[in-house]
């Protein structure tokens, strides 16, 4: 069975011919200037967004399309970035405010997590933010400090935004449609490693993935390798090399991390009765504790083994010249399901 | 030209109605006697309404209450120079304008009082719930601003924080925004000396808060907060300037808090002697009576029904609030999201299967 | 045995004499004279801290012992406090900064953690920040929004910043003390809801409670009740209640989150065979699933059912009349010891 | 008196040597011939440092590197002007006033390169290193100040940022507690018109940044940028009075960033046609060597000495930058805490046992 067919995007199948062969950047765009066309509510904002096209060209062509209108070049400041969106979803936009990096949303936390997250329960319903954040997150791309960290885990620990991390073209245009069509803050991550890594057949037309479901990007029996991101190859890589060993190992990409797919992830255990989390964020507190956690309490008796959790180390995300100590591997992967294995 | 002006600031003050009720006519704005009782009413009633929650905190039926006494005037003010569909972006300390924008009475109580529902305004009413993280409103404040500038709607974001929330990253982030982006906002700080215990000389070292904008580049004006009649002047010019388009606006209304900080708070802690007294003789709304009986707009009968008005009033309100039935426990989950995600259902049952058992 | 006479004050027993009998918030202040007397180094700056003392009367009389050079009160702006300190202790002071609650703590994150945590790192141990960030945290006071957060989570995802939580007066001092005398930036959280619940005899002098060590706040050897700061009473209730049905349960108070006492934790859940983990931040990535994975990582087959969590919900921290739906209870607690010991 | 003024002032802007390297007389710094030479110098030395740091990077021999061409006057000025006990907190385009402040350009490619150790400087060198969160390290500079004025050492802070950090609340929030506490520092905006593709009057409304410096209540002033004089003698005052006692200044030095922000990015998607050779006009290298020829203080003799002696230097700096022998693995865990704590031993022995497996 191929690596892919048993994942998400089968249930999504579409015709050849309405297909582009795009990157995760691609595709990303793809779905922005979809959402725009299709709804004049819908803006972009953030910094270098417009003329720039993004420092990772995510935006590039919108404002050519859609005009500085929707598509703002704001000041350097976070907090406005978000503070201004809160103001204008709270009013009848659906701002897709970019934060050029993960590693620079702290002076917007207070935006996020005080008010974005709380404004429709604050009012009881009667005022919402309807809004996307985009931001690449993740190392492997050897910038200078700051550009390659995971921030997710502080996200998941604060109800009230939905968390979402595609790893590959189909959901990143999927799922960022969901978002953009959501009723509430989402957080959209998406892995700059693999923006331009590979290209896949993504429909031209509008579709949305799911918020709130994982898929099985890889199917097997042995153990179960959990992730999002850019952690979804990492798994696929190892779960390919460990079938020389004659191990299956199966990959469930997360896709939603709050919410999240519980039931698919206990299903895969239940089958393994085996699993590795994989991330990049520090592994203490990460969000890979949660999910350790929650197979600990649902599926204590069908556990082979204990919960291994390959991630950063805990530590500062070093400089480009020590990156790959830090980032986990596929080695590194290998290793933990050898460990689970031989438990 | 080895050194040359490039720029020249001047910051402004605008007083119309000094403290022995006195007008400078040629600022004086067109209101007619019903106008003027207006005013003089909304005071009033704020004065009441305020006393009333504070009595109701010391009998352990409300939470924590921060009084407005001694800004009354900056509230009527800006309220009655906004249009009908104006939003208002409040922080903590606005009870007085949101009630005036159409926030019932009884909502109010009830979000101080520790309901959530306070903050579910009727439709129509154009008004943001209380933002207690102190600054944080003012980018809401701009981002309102240019949602009015880009929907082409006609109407103005008008946003207040007080003194102690200039000092916030927040406050400038959004001015420097909201100046960039020439949004239709006005931006009102109610400088009234203190924040908490922080007197303004050590929240700042400038002269005013009105000169702030020239950080912006939009237009700044200094108000005797405390005189109504200049913060309506004040606030109708700055709403009118956003209004055609010609952007944001900072006013600072120069006021004075002349009760504790909070209902918590002690201010005899921190104040110097004598200082609450002589604002006492600033008060706004002894002020504006001083005027309206001058002008002979008003007598101690006009007085007498309007504090028996104002009581029944209150009262009616502090009813509506005590009869309202307690929230459900699942209503902590319920507006978490538009839709209820299976862990909240899950939490909610665990919940309910505790309160029920 | 005492609920306490296992617990770490037993090792730090002193003679009656020296002693006052003191709650958390006047242990707090004690810690801050007594260092401040010994080091003219330390400082205390924050909103309020000065002529009046502190919203919650922690530093008062401190501005009339030492001074306003010593004890400074700030402008409004957290951001400040935190970046104004890192410049302080960078450079020879000590500074001990109060945010007034840990729910006004976002505005200060990006210096605490893009800087304070990392300066250390950043330049090889060239420059370091020895600060104290103190603040009130948790619910049960019925205040305003804002005022009843738990944001440890994200502290413990991001390295750097140690995190302590005292449960009772002689901790706080001790652990204040050793913070302040700390080469590292520590987070200090003082559980407001039992700033002056009770009084016990503290020693006059300095002492300082090691960061990194839990305490056996109860022996018992049914269950293992995990939590810090103002859930240790709760747990302590629970303990009391709970030997009516003749449940002996141990409560570990892990005073220090980071680093983290994996060892006396392990300790306890190898003796009882069952833990429970309470705290009061949402749930979901909170650091309870942290603790619960660590105990199925390394105690897997010692354990005789699910670690279970006793956690707030995954929902805003509700306003003061909902409080009670939200906050952990001595039955919460209760209930689940219940359910691990007839798993 | 209804409407009367509470603020005036203005702000100045200083230039000394213009574009022909005339310079005005009358503010002319008492700076003697080797002293002219020395800033002339230090623009060489950083000119081609950045450079061959620009050819490194396309060599894969160096990380993203922020280039600082066109920017060489802001920076052998205000490092000039600094006193020997002089802290300066940089952001990230300040290599050239470190370098001049001590720090070894070896480790400055180091940091650039990718390798921590490029931020630990030698005893002595008073620097912070490298801020990458953009106005962050504003308040760094605020704290340093204060720590200057309550030690009552000898010394001030000096930090840098650009124009696009002015956006940030940090900004803002450093220079209101600064003013308040009257510390010893100097805020030195290197405003090169662009923050990546975001030229000045999408950053800010205002005329001038130095203007910003009238929300704060401290002096602020505009120098040309390019005029390394001008820079030199407004920092110069700027520091003797924070030395004095009497406070913070804000200076804003108008430059140009001639290359790329960084090797990442590519300016010509986004600057307007011409602008960059217009700016090429007003280089302040050429402008102060045409100063020093005029004098006859300069020839091409000594031009080609100094050009040999600056690919020397910095060949010798990359020949010190390229023999490092790499960070060893544990590295990444030895420095986040004064003693590594178990879970951290923990790790780096797993760490260590994968990478000598
Ligand atoms: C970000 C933040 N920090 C601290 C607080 C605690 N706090 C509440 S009100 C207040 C003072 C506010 O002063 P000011 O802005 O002048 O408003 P006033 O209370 O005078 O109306 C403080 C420090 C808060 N609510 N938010
Ligand atoms: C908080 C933050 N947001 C975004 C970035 C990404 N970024 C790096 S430099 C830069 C522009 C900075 O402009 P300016 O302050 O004018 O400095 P310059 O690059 O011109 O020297 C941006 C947006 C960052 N480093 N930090
Ligand atoms: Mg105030
Ligand atoms: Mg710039």
């Amino acid at each position: 069975m191929s690596a892919r067919a048993a994942g998400g995007r089968a249930l999504h199948a579409v015709p050849e011919s309405t297909t582009d062969k795009l990157t995760i950047a691609q595709a990303v765009r793809d779905a922005m200037a979809g959402e725009m066309e299709r709804d004049e509510r819908v803006l972009v904002l953030g910094e270098d967004v417009g003329v720039d096209g993004g420092v990772f060209r995510a935006t590039e062509g919108l404002i050519e399309r859609f005009g500085p209108q929707r598509v703002i070049d704001t000041p350097l400041a976070e907090s406005s970035i978000i503070g201004m969106s809160i103001g204008l979803a709270a009013t009848g936009f659906r701002p897709i405010a970019e934060i050029q990096f993960m590693g620079f949303v702290y002076p917007a936390v207070n935006q996020l997590f005080a008010h974005a997250a709380r404004l429709r329960n604050r009012t009881r319903g009667n005022l919402s933010v309807p809004m996307v954040v985009r931001m690449p997150y993740g190392g492997g791309i050897h910038p200078p400090e700051h550009h390659s960290e995971s921030y997710e885990a502080m996200f998941l620990n604060t109800p009230g935004i939905k968390v979402v991390v595609p790893s590959n073209p189909y959901d990143a245009k999927g799922l960022l449609t969901a978002a953009i069509r959501d009723p509430d803050p989402v957080l959209f991550m998406e892995p700059k490693r693999i923006y331009r890594a590979f290209r896949e057949p993504v429909p031209r037309d509008g579709y949305t993935v799911p918020i709130g479901k994982a898929a099985i990007a890889r199917e097997g029996e042995d153990v179960s390798l959990i992730a999002w991101g850019a952690m979804v190859r990492v798994c696929l890589d190892a779960a390919e090399v460990l079938t020389r060993s004659d191990v299956a190992a199966e990959v469930v990409d997360l896709r939603s991390l709050n919410p999240l797919d519980r039931e698919t992830v206990l299903a895969s255990v239940a089958k393994t009765g085996r699993a590795v989390v994989v991330h990049e964020a520090p592994r203490t507190a990460g969000f890979g504790a949660e999910i350790a956690a929650q197979i600990g309490e649902h599926a204590l008796l069908q556990l082979e083994a204990p919960v291994r959790r390959v991630a950063g180390f805990d530590t500062v995300f070093p400089l480009a010249r020590s990156e790959q100590y830090y980032l986990p591997s596929r080695e590194r992967v290998i290793d933990a399901v050898q460990r689970v294995l031989s438990y | 030209m080895p050194r040359t002006r490039v720029y020249e600031a001047v910051t402004e003050r605008l007083e119309i109605l000094d403290v022995e009720g006195r007008v400078d006519q040629a600022l004086m704005p067109a209101l007619d006697a019903e106008a003027l009782r207006g005013l003089y009413r909304d005071m009033v009633l704020m004065r009441n309404f305020d006393d009333k929650a504070l009595k109701l905190q010391r009998q352990g039926r409300m939470g924590t209450w921060p009084p407005i006494k001694g800004q009354e005037a900056v509230q009527a003010g800006v309220a009655r120079a906004m249009g009908e569909h104006d939003w208002l972006i409040p922080a903590f300390r606005e009870h007085g304008v949101m009630a005036l924008r159409g926030v019932p009475l009884h909502l109010i109580y009830a979000y101080w009082a520790g309901d959530e529902r306070g903050s579910c305004y009727p439709e129509g009413v154009r008004c943001f719930p209380v933002a207690v993280p102190v600054g944080s409103q003012w980018q809401h404040g701009a981002g309102v601003g240019l949602s009015l500038k880009l929907s082409g709607e006609d109407a103005v974001a008008v946003t207040f924080g007080g003194d102690g929330s200039t000092s916030e990253g927040d406050f400038h982030e959004a001015l420097n925004c909201a100046a960039v982006f020439g949004v239709k906002a006005v931006f009102v700080i109610q400088n009234n000396q203190w924040a908490i215990s922080v007197p303004l000389h050590q929240q700042t070292a400038t002269a005013t808060l009105a000169q702030k904008a020239h950080a912006y580049g939009m237009p700044g004006i200094q108000v005797d907060g405390n005189d109504v009649l200049a913060v309506y002047v004040a606030t109708r010019e700055a709403i009118q300037r956003a209004r055609r388009g010609d952007g944001p606006t900072l006013i600072e209304a120069v006021t004075y808090r002349l009760g504790d900080h909070t209902t918590a708070d002690d201010a005899s802690r921190y104040r110097p002697e004598g200082e609450v007294e002589a604002w006492e003789g600033r008060d706004p709304i002894q002020r504006l009576r001083r005027h309206l009986e001058g002008a002979g707009l008003w007598d101690e009968s006009q007085e007498a029904v309007l504090q028996e008005e104002a009581h029944a009033w209150v009262e009616s309100q502090v009813k509506a609030f005590e009869e309202m039935a307690p929230q459900e426990p699942e209503a902590i989950f319920s507006s978490m999201y538009a839709e209820l995600p299976p862990h909240l259902v899950e939490q909610m049952n665990e919940l309910l299967a505790e309160v029920r058992s």
